[in-house]
């Protein structure tokens, strides 16, 4: 299934990108599951996806833990903590 | 009546707050970007889409938790200089309580609720930095749970 | 800086808030005349001299009890129309919950601890009444005792 | 000693002047005492003092429960519980 990746902040600086789409493998279930193929994409994507701690993820513009099933999923978004206000 | 806005531009509490209205109560919280520990730049930088969809469910929670007659939720993205507003919100209500406790509800779940990230630059070619969430405003905002 | 005053001439809590200043924090709370249960006129008397007494007493305990970079308390007194502001109280902190905390307790002492008296018009030759305390703002004013 | 009473809101209204400079005699020890000696100064005044309960009090601008002795007293203030903010 294609899916648009977002990445923020530091998140995005290491990716390089703001934005991509991908087809998901169908294996991968979990935002946790996500987060460890994606590191295999690039030397960047390893480097933001190297401490899933410190990741926090939305699934189509609302916050999930790590956790969440990925299918049916349009817009996934992963970045740090927030830090607004 | 809820307003929530997003704006790259200057915000101007003064006039938020007198956009809040006259009724019997009313309470407002500004941020602004800190000059006195050397930062010389505020970036900040949100999710849009998310973020209006995020203040919104926000504003309409307190709206649903106090009996208020007006809130507003003003949050600015982009580049800051020190002393500028970052954010305001107001709640305005018949009841002192309610305004006052709305507010303070607003601006603890916007810190953990909605998704936008500060980076400081300090000066220097290096010296920008993502500032690092603060375990204090995860407290600030489970009290209100 | 602390700044206490009583006035006469109407009060702007736009103006009032913007004078706080640009602290990492402020935070504010206006009371106007409410306009929806038949009132008039409210006509506010005080206690010359023991009313600035009071205010700055009440100013310097909460600079005492929380770090605060500026603080205004503006009290109106005489007549007032409905919608019209009362009463401005605002704190300014680097801190977030230090501005919110200092703000309620302003108001909340505020209403038991200065000598003021308000009575209402709802229009006919007889009907100004002295407005009643409410057990109510006593008991938010001693949460913070 | 001369004492200068302060009377506010409706108990000014009753008593019909907002303030009295009095002699007052040197058995009167609170302000409970003096609000009853007061009652006896005027229909006015017996109607402002009918009920202590209603009533509160400053001595040299200075909340007092009623109990508080007058004694070295300049300025003393009677009011109804106060209504600001």
């Amino acid at each position: 299934m294609p899916v648009q990746i977002l990445y923020f902040a530091w998140v995005r600086e290491l990716v390089g990108v703001g934005m991509e789409r991908i087809d998901l493998p169908g294996e991968i279930a979990t935002i946790a599951e996500l987060i460890g193929w994606l590191a295999a994409r690039s030397e960047g994507h390893a480097a933001a996806m190297a401490d899933p701690a410190r990741l926090r993820a939305a699934i189509d513009q609302r916050f999930v833990s790590l956790d969440a099933p990925v299918a049916g999923a349009r817009e996934i978004a992963l970045f740090p903590p927030v830090t607004g206000g | 009546m809820i307003v929530v806005r997003v704006q790259p531009g200057p915000l101007d509490p003064a006039a938020e707050l007198a956009a809040l209205g006259a009724s019997g109560a009313v309470a407002s919280f500004t941020g602004h970007v800190r000059a006195d520990d050397g930062v010389r730049l505020l970036e900040l930088e949100h999710y849009p889409g998310m973020t209006e969809r995020a203040l919104e469910e926000l504003a309409a929670a307190a709206a649903e938790r106090w009996p208020l007659s007006a809130l507003r939720i003003v949050h600015r993205v982009g580049a800051m200089q020190p002393g500028e507003a970052i954010v305001f919100v107001g709640a305005a209500s018949d009841h002192r309580a309610a305004a006052l406790e709305a507010t303070a509800y607003l601006i603890d779940r916007l810190k953990t609720d909605a998704p936008f990230w500060k980076r400081e630059s300090r000066g220097g070619p290096d010296a920008a930095s993502w500032v690092e969430r603060r375990a204090a405003d995860d407290e600030a905002a489970t009290r209100w749970d």
